[in-house]
């Protein structure tokens, strides 16, 4: 079963918190991000996330094994939505399972950063002022 | 020449109309490659931003465009 | 609506999810304790948690106000489970709402931190070897 | 004399054998009642340990008890 999926359709994480449930943790967390109604100063009306689906799915899944060679966690999963988007649906959620919660909570900060990093996935906002455009962060200068 | 396909999401799919074309090139190299692309079809991100990949994996600009590949320009991500 | 609960049953973390969910949030951090199998070495059957439930409530609530002053975030909750719960049973629950991760998270972290220092709830645990004992962490000498 | 009642929790109330007790002291603060109450119920924890609380709020150790208060010393925590 793999750890990283991305979904064309709203999901709920219940099952997925389900599926990390384990009698040796102690710790679980997670993270969502979900769409706001505003981005930088500008109302939002809604968004599309467009993936380059088969590098997506392979670089989710190599975030995901890293992470449990990097840290002293149980098993970690995420899913990100791909599609349009209406405000405040859920666009991704990352969960991690450890011993205790330092490596539960560094693992899912650890996901969710290289996931927003690294993973081909364009975030297309629509605003209520009637425009639209594809959002590509300038790369960090070094 | 160097028959192969090349991928366009985001704003560089906006810009060339389509999501992908096959074309042939005589670039040495996909840094090269991107170079022509981007006169043809008028993108504005400079190679600097973008990453590149081959057959669906991350590869380097200065690899030779392969027969049959697929070749797919990443602009700067924004999940999550 | 208080922003801290003990619970004297088991409890189902979506309803306190849905009420953080908010159009100006972009973020939403969660923990969860769960009861391990296994503490310090030792196999553990099962534990009760005992509270001064007049203090833990008030000290719980200042605790989530406190973090809503200190953190960008838009709101939080903590529920703590008290009495007897069996091995994977979720013992607390803690989530914050935020615009943007970064106050999410260390939200988030800074509630669980402080709920397990400052609120009088104390962990009773029963072994596989038959025997049981009070967790009474010695304070940081300081 | 001061009458109250102490309440115990977690290890004190094991070792005092019972939640709660109505009692009389002469003690002139808080860390003196507990000192008592430490002789007759052989409790381990020492007061350094302790946090103790009146009527419902954590309070100081150099109070003096007060009438018909409700007096609980509270042993290092361990919820979550």
């Amino acid at each position: 079963m793999p750890r990283f999926a991305l979904s064309e359709v709203s999901f709920d994480p219940a099952p997925l918190r389900a599926v990390l449930l384990d009698e040796r943790a102690g710790a679980f967390a997670a993270f969502e991000g979900w769409v706001r109604n505003h981005n930088d100063g500008r109302a939002v009306d809604g968004l599309r996330y467009e993936a380059y689906v088969e590098l997506a799915e392979k670089e989710g899944e190599r975030i995901l094994a890293e992470a449990c060679e990097r840290f002293a966690i149980h098993e970690a999963r995420c899913v990100h939505r791909i599609g349009d988007l209406a405000i405040g649906e859920l666009a991704v959620w990352v969960g991690a399972s450890a011993g205790h919660r330092d490596a539960a909570f560094t693992a899912c900060r650890w996901i969710i950063d290289e996931v927003k990093s690294r993973v081909p996935i364009w975030k297309h906002e629509r605003y209520v002022a009637g425009d639209a455009g594809w959002l590509h962060p300038s790369p960090p200068t070094d | 020449m160097t028959r192969l396909t090349v991928r366009y999401f985001a704003s560089l799919r906006d810009a060339a109309g389509l999501g992908e074309e096959s074309l042939q090139t005589t670039a040495p190299d996909l840094r090269g490659l991107y170079a022509e692309l981007q006169v043809r079809h008028g993108f504005a991100l400079p190679v600097a931003h973008l990453r590149v990949a081959v057959n669906g994996d991350f590869a380097r600009w200065d690899e030779a465009p392969r027969e049959d590949s697929e070749v797919a320009f990443i602009p700067p991500v924004s999940g999550g």
